[in-house]
Parts: structure tokens; C-alpha cells; sequence
């Protein structure tokens, strides 16, 4: 074959998709009433933000967020048929994984707001950690309902993170939403630069704050994913496909 | 002759495309804001996914992975139905047509009746062209096979749809028949005005660990570069028969490949899973890569297009010698005879 | 267990093989001494290439090319002709039985009758196994489509060589067909033995630089890791509809795809291409990945023959989430309403 | 794809057959009245003994010895409808190329005896260049019906071979065979190793003369080649395929 081909075939062969690949669960830690971390024997070259496929054979596929790379690990809340049967694995039991797909985070400054509502908290623990690790600052809020669903936040203190609780019934940390935690923030100690990942009407709220305030963000948006690898347009947001050029969306400053 | 200079535009059932590079359907054919960026990103046509009569969720995930030499994808025709296809259609043509990129709609259905009245329905949007997908089961037969596999039940999908459109057809025909020229007369003569080939090629992966099949649906439809040499095949043996304008698809990852593409026959090329190495920019890149080539070897399009039919010219005295049926004895070294009436 | 205490073993048509890695027809089946070095490396079975009524010195060069995703080749069934096939075959058999290694004769004609004359005179060398290879062209047929095309011409041929012959006989299937299935169930009711799925799938490779194709007759079959696909959904198909054996063909090259291949439903697995990639010694890497496999699932072959047709089994609770046919409305960001009726 | 199946498709892939490459001639020099040496505007990673499929596009492909890797060269003798249109083309026209293909000559020793017959000079002048550029010892003996058929004799002394020639009717060189040549060598001042390219009665010659002497020979054989990959079976002998187990076969000192 022609040089040309045979790069772009090898450029075709080398993709990261690949087929989905058997791991071992290793732990299956509780992390709330309804959502486990489950740890794999595998490591992954993976970026906060990114996501993977993982597969129950016969069952259904369907994406997470990374929550931690080496080992690899996923936070996973228990509400449909899917997840309920990843929550029912123990250590030992296989779960196969395609990825890691889509655009991470891309640290801008040194000086982090980081927001998680429900399971969006596990990107941020990823984030949180890789930038600690470079000795920068990193503020985290917390959302949840209540109490009971907050989550990651022992890890996210631990990771070195100065951290805000809300629950929007009072329950714990600051009563109301992540949004009412961060306002005053962005008004007295704005950061460099905020993250998030979370149910949609959080993410829209924070995006008109930081519209308002000029400052840069990056959200991660969900969407049914079918291919995961950017051709079957099921992920479409605005023009954009979330899992190529997403989950993680930069939002203009100047919206 | 200047690369900007270089003419890439084709005609395809009366309709003038600015480049042969044809976004085949099914990919990124959902969304009218998604069809615009790859009419942007240099496509010359766009097909929008295949709408059928009723809405369909498709099937469940896994539905589309990477074996290696290409993608096998079960993604089960999940669309809106073509009610609201039709909405989205208008929209998408009325954006496409200020960048001078032609739609065309793509349809599929489970009986004769159903394509002809989904086509009649479509038609409403007014798109460029109609593709007509046979490649889904025919409830009618006993083994579910496609519409697209025998010479009869293609064309009289074809001869339905026509009917019921004044919109020119075209045929998208599937590779899993044992002769596509067959196929291909067939739907000509039942009118169709191009043809598209080729659909995606049956296939199934196994994960061996689980020993269940990957797919969700267990057996998918395989395309990118392992496609290519089957479809550059079937482009080849349709354009021995037919004289309508073929879209040529199948594993057409760069510039040289369409080149191939059309030489086999092609009038435009369809480009699908090269949409996963690069994203929309593949069109960009492909159509850049032809006109390269184009240029470095000083030919247009037009004698590009189906050169692998003719003859090579070579002196009268080279005609090949003569292929031996076993090694030739004289060529057998004489110190060790050899055993075996064959050899 | 340990591997050596692995029992390969498979029964095919009433004949055991010491495992079930099958030298696929025309990968080095024109000698005696290349087949048996092929059953000294490690293969369970010997299929030897082709025979026809008459000898065939077979296409000019280019016949056999890598574009790198497999093979393609039109070797045009080189062969010896019948009538010096069965002294090969004789002399064959006669090593290969030192061995333990069962040996298939292979042939091919171009009308029915043929086929009966062939495979009773190729009785005669008796071979352990006769496989038909019917992907030939049809000459009855306008547009040369292979026996292997049609349920008819399929179950005429298999009915005519049964007839002729009373050596246990193998159809062989070809991929170009809407539903292999059926072509499958009407060999098998005209009395098939069992089944070799497949042969190579119709392919073409045109060199852009002169527009010609690569292969000098034209088109030929691809085989190798792009077939893979292909070959395990034919089987799987097949292995759904009959009870016969069959031997797995196309694609494998490892003993992960071997136990691939038996998944699916196949008793042995035929090995082509793979021998490109590492000669004869193909054979005993791909036994020995097997072995090391099976050790290493704690499964036995049997265990792992067909188990791709099995239901997964998930707790009732869990089947999966309805697959919405546009993304949901509610994941939809609130704060930028989106357009388009389907999306 | 799992990692075993990738590294397998990989391996497939990147083996050095290929699909037949354009190149360019860049000169066409006439040997003698029927052979000609085409140089080609393309390096190859070729050992001496290996050989390539030249391709003229709907005619034919053919295989041809290496005579030179970089740049690419090959000594065409023009006897039937191939090599006599590859004698047609001059420089600038196209011919394509797959490969190398084969078995090399393996160097044993220091000091080696090259024969060539006919266009088996071809790779023994590769030998006799790569052999002299390590400072080994060469001695090179062409042999060729009648002077006329003589080949890259002078091409070999400018190599640093000592060179000896016989043509049988005695017009140049010694009168007689190859084998009249050499057996006194073998007698006086043996060589660590025979190497031969040639007509097979000269080659099964040249193998009971090393079996007597018990020097180890290396013979590059021929024989009408279909696949050149090894999978078609046309190019047997003795159980050996001349394309991948050859066409350089080891003679056994001990026949
Ligand atoms: C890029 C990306 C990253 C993701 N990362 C994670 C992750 O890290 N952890 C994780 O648990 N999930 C994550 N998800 C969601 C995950 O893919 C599944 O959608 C989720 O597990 C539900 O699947 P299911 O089949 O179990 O339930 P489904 O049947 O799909 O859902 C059951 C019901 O629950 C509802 N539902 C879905 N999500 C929630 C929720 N969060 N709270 C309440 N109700 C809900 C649905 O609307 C539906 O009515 C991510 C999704 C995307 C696109
Ligand atoms: C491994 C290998 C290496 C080779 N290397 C070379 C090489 O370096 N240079 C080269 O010229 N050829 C080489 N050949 C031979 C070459 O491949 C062709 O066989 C040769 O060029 C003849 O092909 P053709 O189609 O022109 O003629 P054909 O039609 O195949 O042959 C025409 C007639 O010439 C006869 N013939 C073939 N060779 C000769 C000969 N040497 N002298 C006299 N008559 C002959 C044939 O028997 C036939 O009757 C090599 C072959 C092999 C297998
Ligand atoms: C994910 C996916 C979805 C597809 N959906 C359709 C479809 O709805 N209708 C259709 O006619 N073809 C569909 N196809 C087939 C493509 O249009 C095209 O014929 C095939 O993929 C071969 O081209 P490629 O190798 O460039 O991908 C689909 C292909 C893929 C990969
Ligand atoms: C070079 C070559 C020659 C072949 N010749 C024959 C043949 O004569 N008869 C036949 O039934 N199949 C023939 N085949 C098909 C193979 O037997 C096999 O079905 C096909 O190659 C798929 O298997 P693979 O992917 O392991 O190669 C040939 C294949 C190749 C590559
Ligand atoms: S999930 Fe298919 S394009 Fe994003
Ligand atoms: S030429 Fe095909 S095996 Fe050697």
C-alpha cells in the first residue's frame, strides 16, 4: 500500500476507541445511599473531564465520567437499570471499558473554582487532585439536595481543596444552591477560572454568572451517547457533539 | 494549473455539486446545526440520516465501535419518524442552500407501500434528492433479508418511490448480493436517476471474554477502510452496466482514495466513517488531497473518472506469458527430482 | 489444568481432528510436502487447493497482494485439473495419515454435472473429506454469479456431489449473498455434511497512480483480518438455522480469534491468510494461544462452541433503558432553547 | 480491540509486502546486447539475495533480484513479454515495485566466493559491494555461454573483487563452466563460504561440488512466482517456498 494509506489505515488502527476490554473490579466502595465508586485493575491514560464507555455485556454501555485514572475508577450513582447493575458488582466481577473519549479540562491559571452537583462531583475530584498536585489553589463547592446526597467531599478535603457544602433544604453546608455559595466568591476573591459538571439548570445558572462576571469556563455537559467516538450526532448540543468536542465545552465569557 | 484552480465540482442527477465529497447518511445526519458545520467544514453534498415511517429509538448501546479496520455499527436506524424529519429537513436545506450545498434526504421502510408514501411525505421539504436505503429487512421475507438483495424487490421499491416524487432518486445499493450489476439494472430500469453504493457490510464482533457479541444488536454493519476494497468492487461492476451517476462509498478516508474511487467509476463519493479519524475537517482534508493529487498529475476529474476500465496500452508483443499450472519442470533443479503428479 | 492436558480435539462429520485449526483451501494446498509441513507445524486438518475438471494455469500477476488490511487475490484457481489432482491427493493423504492429520480434497466446476465428475473422480485419491467450493461463477448464470448465490444452484450442486460420492462432503459458502442462512439450510436439506463458511468476499484495489486495477484480473477476494467481521456474523448466522458442523473461515490469526470463531458457533476454524503473516508455524502459535486461553477461563472447547447465541443474564430489574430517538428534551441545556424539529 | 488482537492486526499491517509503489526510472543502462540495469528514483531496505515484484500496470508483475538497494537497481535480461517492455522504458517513465521479498545471503566468514550465471550477477555484485565495504575477501566468478553474455564484470572489479569469467565456447575468460573455475580454488585456497545465483543445472552443480569439498553454500533458486508472500504454494521446492523460506537456500554441507 501507498505510504499516504497506510498512515491514514495505521491513523485509523491507532485511535483509542478500540474494542471494549475486560477489567477486574477491585474495590466497590459506598460512597452515598445511592452511589458507589467502583476501582478497576486497570490504569487509564486519562485526563479530568474525559470519560470512558463501560459495558455490561448483553446489558447495555453507557459513559462516566473518570474519576481517577491509575487505578482507574468511576463514581456511579444507582438510578436506572444500568447503573443498578454496575451497584450490584462486587471485587472480582468484570466490567469492560472503552475510552478514555471526548475534551478534559484544560487548567487556565492557578486559582480553581471547581463545582460538582450530584455525580458531577467525580470530575472534579480528578481535576482537584491533578491540580494540587501542581501546587495550585483549588476551591471546590459541593451541591446536593440534602445531606445525604452530597459526595466526595471527604476525598475532595483530603485532595487539599477548600471546600463548600450546599444542600438546597439546609440539611447541610450552606442552604440553597451552588450558585448562591459562589456568587460572593466571584465578587470578593474572583478565580482565575471556574469548572463544573452537573445537572443542566446548574450548569446554565453558572454559566450566566460567569457570562456576567467575564469570566472563563468550562462546563461538562451530558447527552445520550451512542457512538462515543463522534459520527452518530445522538450527543448534538448547539452544533457541537459532546463526546469529540465535548463533555467538556468552553463557555464564551462574553455570552 | 493552480490548486485553487482546480475544478471539483460534479453533477449528479442534474443537480451541480461544488465538490464530489458527499456526507453519506447516517453520520452526523441528525441535526440540521451538525449537517451545516460538515457543508462548512468543504462537503459538496450533505445526506441526512435515514427517516423511516414512524420514530425509532435504535438500538442499545453497544451500537458503534472501532474494531481496528473500521467500525461495525448497529446504530438500528433511530430517527424522528418522517413527520418531523420533515421540519428538520426544511430547516437543514434552507441553511445548506446559502452555502450552495445540495441536501439530500435519505429513506427507508419496511414494505413497497411504506417507501413510497415516506417519500411522498419527505418530498414536502423539498430536498435536492431523495436516496432511497433498501438495505433494511423486507418484512415480507422469510429470512428478513434487504430489499436491496434481490433485483425484484429493489426495483420495485424504486418504481414505488418514483411514483411518489417528482424529486430525483437515488438508490443506495448494498454489498451482500452475489452480483450488484444485477441489482444495479434492475432499480436503473425501474427508473432509479443515480445510484449510491455501498451500504454497509454485514458483520459481527465477539468479545471473547463474555463470548457474546459486542454489538447489542449482535450483528452490525461494517464500514471504513475495510470496506473499501468491496465497494471500489461494486462501484466497478455497476458502472460496466449502468450509465446513471454513482456515489461512490466505502472506506474513503483521503484524497487518493476517492481518486481510486472514481476511477472505479464513481461520479461523487460518499464519506462516512473518515468522519471519526478527523471529525467534519476530513472533507476539508480530502478535498485538499485531491486537488494535490490532482495537480501533480496534471489530470481533471473528468479523466480521473472511471480510467480503471480501460485497457493498458502496451506494445502488441507484450501480451503476458502464460501463467504454468505447476511450477514448470525445467525450472525444477535437475540433482533432486521432485515427487508429486501435481508438482 | 495444565495446557498440555487440553483437549483440542474435534469431531467433523463423523472424522476426529486432533484439534480444529483447519488449512484453509489454496494456502499451500498445491504440494505434498507443503501440506504436510503444515500438519507437522500444527494444523488439525489439510484442505488442499482447489481441483477442476480440467488444469488451469490461473491469472497473470499481479494475483495476490496485501493492502493492508488483508489480502487480496485472484489467483484464478490455479490447479493441476482433476485427473492429476488424485495421484497429489493420494500421495498427500498417505503423509499426512502417518500424522493423525485428516486431509480435505477440495473441488470446484463450472456447471452441476461437473461437480459430480470431479468429486467422483477425486474419490478415488480417498480423501478423509470433500469440500465443494461452489463460489465459482455459475456458467448458466448472465452475470456469472456463483453457485454459492443461490439456495437452488447451491442445493443442486451439493445434491448432484452427495450423489457422486461417498465420502462425507463440505459445502463451502461464499459472504456475497442477502442471507447466508439460507443459502446454509438449503445445502444442508440436499444433504451437506457440513459447512466451510467462508470463502473470500469480492474485492477490488486500484492503484491511483495508473488508474488501473491492482490485481491483473481485475477484481478478486479479500481475505484476512478485514473478513473477520464478515466470516464470524455468516457463521454466527448459519450455526442459528443448522445442526451440521462448521468450519469457521476468514480472519483468524489468532487463538483469541479462533475461540472468536467457535463462539459463534463454529466446530473448527479454517486458517488462510494468517499463514502470511507467520508461515506454517501459524499453526502451533494459534493451538498454543488456545490452549493458553482455555487454561486461563477454565473453559473447555465445548464450553466455549456457540455460547455467542446464549442470553446474557441479568437480573430482571436490569434490561435496558429505552434508547430515546432524539436527545431527551430535559438534558437539553435550559438556558439555550434549541432548534429543529427533530433534535 | 484487545490489545493481543491489535498487536496482531498491527504485525498484518506492517509487514513489507504491501501494495506495488510507483517509482520513476532514472536511467536505463544497457549491460549487454540483452540486459540493462534500471535505476529507480526510490531507496529500498534490501539484502543482497532478496528480490521484488516489478510491476507494469495491466501487463504483468515479475520478480527481480536487488542488484542495488540505494538506489534502487535491478539487471533485466530481456527473454520474454515483461522484461522485454521493462527494456522499453528510459528514464522518467513509471514502473512499480513491492518488497523486498525473501531470504538473504547470510555473510559466514571472511572471505567468500561468489558465482554468478547469467543475471545471477546481480546479487552477487549486491554481495561483493556490501562483503568488500566490511573488508572481507571476495572472489567473483561470472560465467555466461559467450562473451557477449557476460555481465557487471567490471562493475564487480571496481567493487574490489578478485574476478575470474568463463564462457563455455571459450570467447573470454576461461573456457568452460563455472564449476571448471572453481574446483581448483576449493583444492588450492578455499573459502569460508560459496554463494551462487544461476541457471539450476549450474546451481545443482555448484551443490555437489560444495557437499564433496563440506563448504557451506548458499543458492538463491527460482521459480515462477504467484503470491511472493508465501501463502499460494506455486513456488515449491522440497518442501521449501522459495519466496519466504528462499530464494537463498542453505546447502547442506553434508549431501
Ligand atoms: C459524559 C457523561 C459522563 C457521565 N458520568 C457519569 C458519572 O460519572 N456517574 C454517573 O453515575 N453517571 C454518569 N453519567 C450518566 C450515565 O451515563 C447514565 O446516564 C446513568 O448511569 C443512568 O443510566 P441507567 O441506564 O442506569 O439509567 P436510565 O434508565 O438511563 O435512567 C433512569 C432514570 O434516571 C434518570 N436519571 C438519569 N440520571 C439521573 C441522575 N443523575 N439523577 C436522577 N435521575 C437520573 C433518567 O432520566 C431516567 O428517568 C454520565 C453521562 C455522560 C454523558
Ligand atoms: C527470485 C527471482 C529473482 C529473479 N531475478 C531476476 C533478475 O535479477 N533479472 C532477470 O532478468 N530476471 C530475474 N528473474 C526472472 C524474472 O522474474 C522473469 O522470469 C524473467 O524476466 C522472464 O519474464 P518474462 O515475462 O519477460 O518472460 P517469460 O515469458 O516468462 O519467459 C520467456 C521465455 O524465456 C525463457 N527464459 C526465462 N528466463 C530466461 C533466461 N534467463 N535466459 C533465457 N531464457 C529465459 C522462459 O523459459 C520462456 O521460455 C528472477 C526470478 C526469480 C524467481
Ligand atoms: C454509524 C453509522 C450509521 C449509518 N447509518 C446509515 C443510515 O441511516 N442510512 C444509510 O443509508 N446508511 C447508513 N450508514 C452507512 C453509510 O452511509 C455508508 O454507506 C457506509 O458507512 C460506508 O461508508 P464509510 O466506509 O465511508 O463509512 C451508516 C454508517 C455508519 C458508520
Ligand atoms: C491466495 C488464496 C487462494 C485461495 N484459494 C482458494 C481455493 O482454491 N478454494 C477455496 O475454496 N478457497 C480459496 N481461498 C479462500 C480461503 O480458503 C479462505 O476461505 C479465505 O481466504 C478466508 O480465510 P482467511 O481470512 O483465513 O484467509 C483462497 C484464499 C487465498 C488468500
Ligand atoms: S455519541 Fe455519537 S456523535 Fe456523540
Ligand atoms: S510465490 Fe506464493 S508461496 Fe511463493
Amino acid at each position: 500500500m501507498t505510504d499516504l494509506a497506510r498512515s491514514e489505515a495505521r491513523a485509523f488502527l491507532e485511535r483509542p476507541a478500540g474494542l471494549p476490554r475486560p477489567c477486574r473490579v477491585v474495590a466497590a466502595i459506598p460512597e452515598n445511599y445511592r452511589t458507589r465508586t467502583i476501582v478497576l485493575d486497570t490504569a487509564l491514560e486519562a485526563r479530568p473531564g474525559q470519560f470512558c464507555m463501560l459495558w455490561l455485556p448483553g446489558l447495555d454501555e453507557k459513559p462516566f465520567s473518570v474519576q481517577s485514572a491509575a487505578p482507574a475508577a468511576f463514581t456511579i450513582a444507582a438510578v436506572g437499570p444500568f447503573s443498578r447493575a454496575v451497584h450490584r458488582l462486587a471485587a472480582g466481577d468484570r466490567i469492560w471499558l472503552r475510552g478514555p473519549f471526548g475534551r478534559p479540562f484544560r487548567r487556565t491559571g492557578r486559582d480553581h473554582l471547581l463545582v460538582g452537583g450530584g455525580y458531577g462531583v467525580a470530575p472534579m475530584l480528578f481535576l482537584a487532585r491533578e491540580a494540587r498536585a501542581r501546587g495550585e489553589r483549588v476551591r471546590a463547592v459541593v451541591g446536593a439536595r440534602e445531606a445525604r446526597d452530597l459526595l466526595l467531599a471527604d476525598a475532595l478535603r483530603e485532595a487539599g481543596a477548600e471546600l463548600w457544602l450546599t444542600t438546597e433544604d439546609g440539611s447541610a453546608g450552606l442552604p440553597g444552591r451552588v450558585t448562591d455559595a459562589i456568587a460572593p466568591m466571584l465578587a470578593e476573591d474572583p478565580p482565575d477560572s471556574l469548572y463544573a459538571c452537573g445537572p443542566h439548570p446548574m450548569l446554565a445558572a453558572l454559566a450566566r454568572l460567569a457570562a456576567a462576571r467575564g469570566l472563563p469556563a468550562q462546563l461538562s455537559w451530558e447527552a445520550y451517547m451512542r457512538c462515543g467516538i463522534g459520527i452518530c450526532g445522538s450527543c448534538e448540543q448547539e452544533g457541537m457533539l459532546l463526546c469529540t468536542d465535548g463533555p467538556v465545552l468552553d463557555q464564551p465569557a462574553s455570552v | 494549473m493552480s490548486q485553487a484552480a482546480v475544478d471539483l465540482s460534479v453533477e449528479i442527477a442534474g443537480l451541480r455539486l461544488p465538490n464530489p465529497l458527499v456526507l453519506a447518511s447516517g453520520i452526523l445526519g441528525t441535526h440540521a446545526s451538525l449537517m451545516v458545520r460538515c457543508a462548512r467544514a468543504g462537503a459538496g453534498a450533505i445526506t441526512a440520516k435515514s427517516a423511516g415511517p414512524v420514530p425509532r429509538g435504535g438500538h442499545v448501546n453497544p451500537s458503534c465501535v472501532d474494531f481496528g479496520g473500521g467500525l461495525l455499527n448497529a446504530i438500528g436506524l433511530a430517527n424522528p419518524g418522517a413527520e418531523a424529519e420533515v421540519a428538520l429537513l426544511a430547516e437543514t436545506r434552507a441553511q445548506l442552500a446559502e452555502l450552495g450545498v445540495p441536501l439530500i434526504a435519505s429513506i427507508f421502510a419496511d414494505t413497497v407501500d411504506n417507501f413510497a408514501r415516506v417519500a411522498e411525505h419527505i418530498s414536502r421539504a423539498a430536498p435536492d434528492l431523495i436516496e432511497v436505503n433498501i438495505s433494511c429487512p423486507n418484512v415480507g421475507s422469510e429470512f428478513g433479508e434487504p430489499f436491496a438483495g434481490q433485483p425484484e424487490s429493489a426495483a420495485a421499491v424504486t418504481a414505488a418511490v418514483k411514483a411518489a416524487t417528482g424529486i430525483p432518486v437515488i438508490v443506495k445499493l448494498a454489498p451482500n448480493v452475489p452480483s450488484i450489476a444485477r441489482i444495479a439494472r434492475a432499480v436503473v430500469e425501474a427508473g432509479a436517476d443515480a445510484l449510491c453504493a455501498i451500504n454497509t457490510m454485514p458483520g459481527m464482533l465477539i468479545d471473547a471474554e463474555s463470548g457474546l457479541p459486542v454489538l447489542q444488536n449482535r450483528s452490525g454493519g461494517l464500514s471504513g477502510p475495510a470496506l473499501k476494497p468491496i465497494a471500489l468492487n461494486a462501484v466497478y461492476q455497476i458502472a460496466r452496466v449502468v450509465q446513471v451517476p454513482i456515489i461512490g462509498t466505502g472506506g474513503v478516508s483521503t484524497g487518493q482514495d476517492a481518486i481510486e474511487m472514481l476511477s472505479a467509476g464513481a461520479s461523487a463519493v460518499g464519506i462516512g466513517s473518515a468522519v471519526y479519524a478527523d471529525g467534519p475537517d476530513a472533507f476539508g482534508r480530502i478535498a485538499r488531497e485531491m486537488r494535490e493529487w490532482l495537480v501533480a498529475h496534471g489530470l481533471t476529474l473528468a479523466q480521473v473518472r472511471g480510467r480503471a476500465h480501460r485497457q493498458a496500452k502496451w506494445p502488441e508483443a507484450a501480451t503476458p506469458a502464460p501463467v504454468p499450472h505447476a511450477p514448470a519442470a525445467e525450472t525444477a533443479p535437475p540433482a533432486t527430482p521432485r515427487a508429486g503428479a501435481a508438482s
